[in-house]
């Protein structure tokens, strides 16, 4: 039996504070999985900082920061099996670093050039999803069709708190619930949507109370605590593969940087907020858990975290070594089969830059 | 051969079109069961199964958002919109991520998915069941659009749409459904895409036309018999177009009338006419005219008719360029 | 205090069966406004089975029918006062009835004439939404802004059980819940979406259910018993003019008559289910109800049914006695300040007919 | 009258027309307290309130069919759709409603709601924040569209839509909102829907364009100052359209290069050459060119100049037309 202890406000929650609060654990891993999940926490983390100085270097482009955001990401997709398919939004932009998706790839990404452009067969991810709530029916289309074809794929979709207000997340619940599909919804409520508190997004008492509404239960879990989302989303996919259908989880966390590095968030935010938030950020709790409880070492955290700092010197390397895109690109891709006039189109532009 | 209706020919590709290629779904609201509010899947449910043929909740963008995720999962979905106008709240999901996903994979996936529904007025239905929404669809990158005028070419088109591996929207011109029959070919009988028909052969002036369009083209080309020789033009595909049937009639005839439903402002027929202004300036003896619906809301079914082009306006556009 | 009793799966009821189950009553409701109610159902009633006949002698278009779905617009709009708004679909095409518009105005509506297109100002209801739940967001505009403006008007929605399942059904939800419009979404779940049963449209419970999704609450009503409609609904009106928000209704009913005079509901729905709806439908369970209650007698019965017809009579007649549409109405009423090309265009089409 | 940016003469407007009359409200997706992404829409709240400038939920269709509520109970709401493709959500409001529910009527309400939203490319951005649906807006009846090149335009033509009675869309090139800059007229300036603006005078050839296109065509008639003679005309307002301006320059030039940062098929652009090769045909010396953004989705930010229409490709198509 796993040990999932209750939280503040219902969150369920496995990592404590080494004083007053207990630590659980969750059955089933082994110090080596608990260790590969640190890696990837270690690597999102080390993938977010880094790009962040990249933006300011002027190396990628506008960039959304998920720091504190890790643990969602990693945990969840922890819980997924490789045939699993991961559908983010440009808040899990570096998801599929976790499933050995180049650092380069994901960087090239951010910087507009088309190697960022990846095939979501590689790694079973699909696209960066930049619209808000719009990947929700595909990745509720993609489960009830594997179901239809007999394959045991889930889906996960990643969204935000303000997502859920979109028709786009309505109707994708709505037919997830109806097939039964094996999807998990999993919303990311960062309590922000830019500069909308969550408030001012919903009357909703929790956003998982919105999943009954789906004829689906609706978890809430501590955002900041890795094992307790690893945990959560382990249920929604045995129930996924159970046949039971989709799953809705509402992580919890606190949005403690910028919506993007475009944003000045000064202007909206409570600053003490964020710095409570960011004291008990997610990565260092689940460290120091990983410590108290004689998995990690001194030793380890600095190879762990030397080995994604090298990941991400290589990544931008490689990203900047890309040759540049050829414009020419502008006319490839759209149409695998495509009309004449492209061609005529790409001639001409040959033309006048040859010129 | 069988005569068939349009709407019949619709259904007759579907079916040969599932039991050809086990991946093909049809999706929509009352497809199953019911068969469609026009019958146009009629008996797909029973003979290819629920699994294949299901009813959606009411909830277009999640129709369609549902489709790209069914391609990615391996499956050819034929989504049906039951009407033109209620396929709007699909656009969201059609622009940003139907005619973009197989882009933004870098041609690595493929979303060969069909969106079908009829479209068109001229129904005496009450409001919001009359649109020609070609605009939308044409406009947007990443789709190609088909619209049949004849039942052959409904079964045909449609198969191609389905064989196809982009995404293609369908109009089908609702007002034909069950007005046009036609010997239609059994089995097996695709349309390509991009081939225009020349439905008339003539030489004085080009009526340009297509789907519900084209027989009122015909209409107009008996009324204006004796005083000019009309040829008219079907498109049938306006993305991709045949821009050499288009551009071969009216280096021919000098003379261009282009028909359409649709409001006229940026409607298909500017892009017809534009590709005219382009490529066809100095064969043209007068002006491009387009007959075309209205810049106003499709009206109460008492007086569409006067919304609506007429023959009477397209005999009276190509007797003004006769006389220019 | 009024006595509302619960029914069969926790739906609101008043009206008993005059045997095994006993009557209710709704506090504040007199003998005649029991009357007025009565006299609004049948209404309602003779419009429809009027519309009916008129339309296989082919005298009106297509029509959607709304047999048995009388009680729960009658109650519903019974609970508001005359400066509160009604925000119809086509199944509540003749609600304006309740509020003294003339028949003549909805048959023209149906007849395709501009004779049936009113102004919502006239009786405070908005015209007939054709695209199934895209009015729920004008319903909860207008009353959010009626409560900026600090007057106090309550707007109600019609919808069905098919709408709760758009994307605009729910962002009118949210909006309404954060806003705390004097809204009341009131959804007549029939059960049936044309040929789609409740079970496959949504997999939640209820549709009540969804309520909280948006914070608010959300009540269950027997949609064929006309006073716990109308309890139900006075409850919302009171909690919206207490500013205390919107309300979900859902009453539920089952559709008894095709979809809509093109529809052949042979096909797909169980005529067992349907004979059972018909027996126990609503007029005459509440007509039944009066007559066990002493307030209503058969003269009463046959006087107000004959006034009912006699208002069909000559709505039909005036209807048919409206003049041809002028076709130039093609262009007039989409501008306030149209573009120049539409008076040209006018000519061009005057020059045409009148050639 | 002070210097403004494009994005400050926006806010100029909001602010004047707010204070002006005070049935105004705005309302978007962080339009409150954060002032807008672009801050577009700073200090209004702490001007006029949070009753009169709020944030909303993440819900375009919401926006805009709350706003369609809220005209109806006498409100002047001013929406803003945070960025171009990110509106496509509301094109069911938009087409089935906004711009019906006036005719819906018969005229008795009035829907003078103003839909503003930044657009366009060039801005090295991420996926889905470059797009052109002028096309969407533009042949929606029942809606107006504007689209203003210059600060002072922004100004005047967002006042013009806020004042109009009828639903009016303003799209506002975000590549300019903080390059181009202008002495903006104090208080109340209003440039009336309906006037094209003769950016440059010329005689040999008449480069039509619009939004951030006029500076790219201005740049192009620079380029090609010694071997012809360009006319610049800025058409402000598609619909309605200025085509007393058009047909005038052309009429005097005799060749038109219609440029616009939309896709091709069906934009805009089409729409001029379709009112040229109906009403200027024999004024017209050559062929219609048209240079635009291609039919493809719009590209990575790397190569995004390569999709854009460029000085070179406008100046390319004057020659040829100058050389036909
Ligand atoms: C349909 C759509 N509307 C608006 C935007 C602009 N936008 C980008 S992020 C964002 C806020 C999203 O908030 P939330 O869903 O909570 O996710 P978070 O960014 O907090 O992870 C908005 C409004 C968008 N990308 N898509
Ligand atoms: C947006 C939209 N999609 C589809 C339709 C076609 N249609 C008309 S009625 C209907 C079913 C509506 O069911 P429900 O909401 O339960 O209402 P009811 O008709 O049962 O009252 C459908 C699909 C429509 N009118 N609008
Ligand atoms: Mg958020
Ligand atoms: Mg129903």
């Amino acid at each position: 039996m796993s040990q999932v202890l209750p939280a503040e406000g219902g969150l369920r929650r496995v990592i404590g504070d080494g004083e007053s609060l207990p630590d659980g654990e969750v059955e089933g891993l082994g110090d080596a999985e608990l260790l590969a999940l640190y890696r990837d926490l270690v690597l999102l983390r080390t993938y977010d900082e880094r790009s962040v100085v990249y933006h300011r270097q002027g190396r990628i482009g506008t960039y959304a920061i998920f720091w504190n955001h890790e643990a969602m990401q990693a945990g969840a997709a922890f819980a997924l099996e490789e045939r699993d398919w991961i559908f983010p939004s440009y808040r899990e932009s570096a998801i599929g670093l976790v499933r050995g998706m180049p650092a380069s790839t994901v960087l090239s990404w951010w910087r507009g050039h088309p190697a960022g452009w990846w095939n979501p067969e590689d790694s079973n991810v699909a696209s960066i999803c930049v619209p808000i709530g719009t990947h929700v029916p595909h990745a509720v289309g993609f489960a009830w069709g594997s179901k239809l074809k007999g394959e045991d794929r889930v889906a996960i979709a990643f969204f935000g708190d303000g997502a859920t207000s979109e028709g786009a997340f309505h109707e994708g619940a709505t037919f997830a619930g109806v097939t039964k599909a094996p999807a998990i919804l999993f919303c990311n409520n960062n309590q922000w949507a830019i500069s909308t508190p969550l408030a001012e997004q919903t009357a909703a008492p929790t956003l998982a109370d919105k999943a009954i509404g789906y004829g689906m239960p609706g978890l809430r879990v501590d955002g900041c605590d890795v094992l307790a989302v690893y945990e959560a989303t382990r249920d929604a996919v045995e129930r996924a593969r159970a046949g039971e259908g989709p799953t809705f989880i509402e992580a919890v966390t606190y949005r403690s940087a910028p919506h993007a590095t475009a944003d000045d968030p000064s202007i909206y935010i409570d600053p003490e907020r964020v710095e409570e938030a960011r004291e008990s950020e997610c990565v260092g709790r689940y460290e120091r858990y990983l410590v108290r409880a004689g998995v990690l070492t001194e030793e380890t955290i600095e190879s762990v975290k030397n080995e994604a700092l090298e990941l991400m010197r290589a990544g931008i390397a490689e990203a900047e070594a890309e040759p540049p895109a050829d414009p020419g690109l502008v006319f490839e891709h759209a149409y695998a089969d495509p009309p004449a006039t492209l061609a005529d189109d790409l001639a001409e532009l040959r033309r006048i830059l040859g010129g | 051969m069988a005569e068939k209706l349009l709407v019949e020919a619709v259904n007759d590709a579907l079916h040969v079109e599932m039991e050809r290629d086990a991946s093909i779904l049809v999706l929509g609201e009352d497809v199953g069961k019911l068969g469609g509010v026009f019958r146009a899947t009629a008996g797909l449910q029973e003979r290819f199964g629920a699994d294949r043929c299901f009813d959606t909740p009411l909830a277009e963008a999640g129709i369609l958002g549902t489709a790209v995720g069914l391609c990615m999962a391996g499956w050819r979905p034929v989504v049906e919109m039951q009407y033109d106008a209620f396929s709007y709240p699909a656009l969201d999901q059609l622009i940003n991520h139907v005619g973009r996903y197989r882009w933004r994979t870098r041609g690595a996936m493929s979303f060969p998915l069909t969106i079908r529904m009829p479209y068109g007025g001229g129904v005496r239905a009450p409001e919001l069941h009359d649109d020609s929404p070609e605009t939308y669809y044409v406009h947007t990158p990443g789709v190609k659009v088909a619209i049949p005028s004849t039942p052959a070419d409904a079964k045909g088109l449609l198969a191609a749409a389905i064989r196809d591996p982009d995404p293609v929207v369908v109009l089908e011109p609702k007002l034909h459904y069950r007005t046009a029959k036609q010997e239609v070919p059994e089995g097996e009988h695709v349309v390509p895409l991009g081939e225009a028909r020349l439905a008339r052969e003539g030489t004085d002036v080009t009526l340009i036309a297509y789907g519900a369009m084209i027989p009122l083209a015909e209409r107009a080309a008996d009324a204006l018999e004796g005083e000019a020789s009309c040829e008219v033009l079907d498109l049938r595909s306006l993305k991709p177009l045949d821009e050499d049937a288009l551009l071969a009639s009216v280096s021919k005839t000098g003379r261009a009338v282009v028909v359409q439903e649709a409001p006229r402002v940026a409607g298909f027929a500017a892009e017809v006419a534009a590709v005219l202004a382009e490529k066809a300036i100095f064969d043209l003896q007068g002006p491009v005219l387009r007959v075309t619906g209205y810049d106003v809301p499709y009206p109460y079914w008492q007086i569409e008719d006067a919304y609506m082009p007429s023959v009477e306006r397209v005999v009276d556009a190509a007797r003004r360029l006769l006389a220019a």
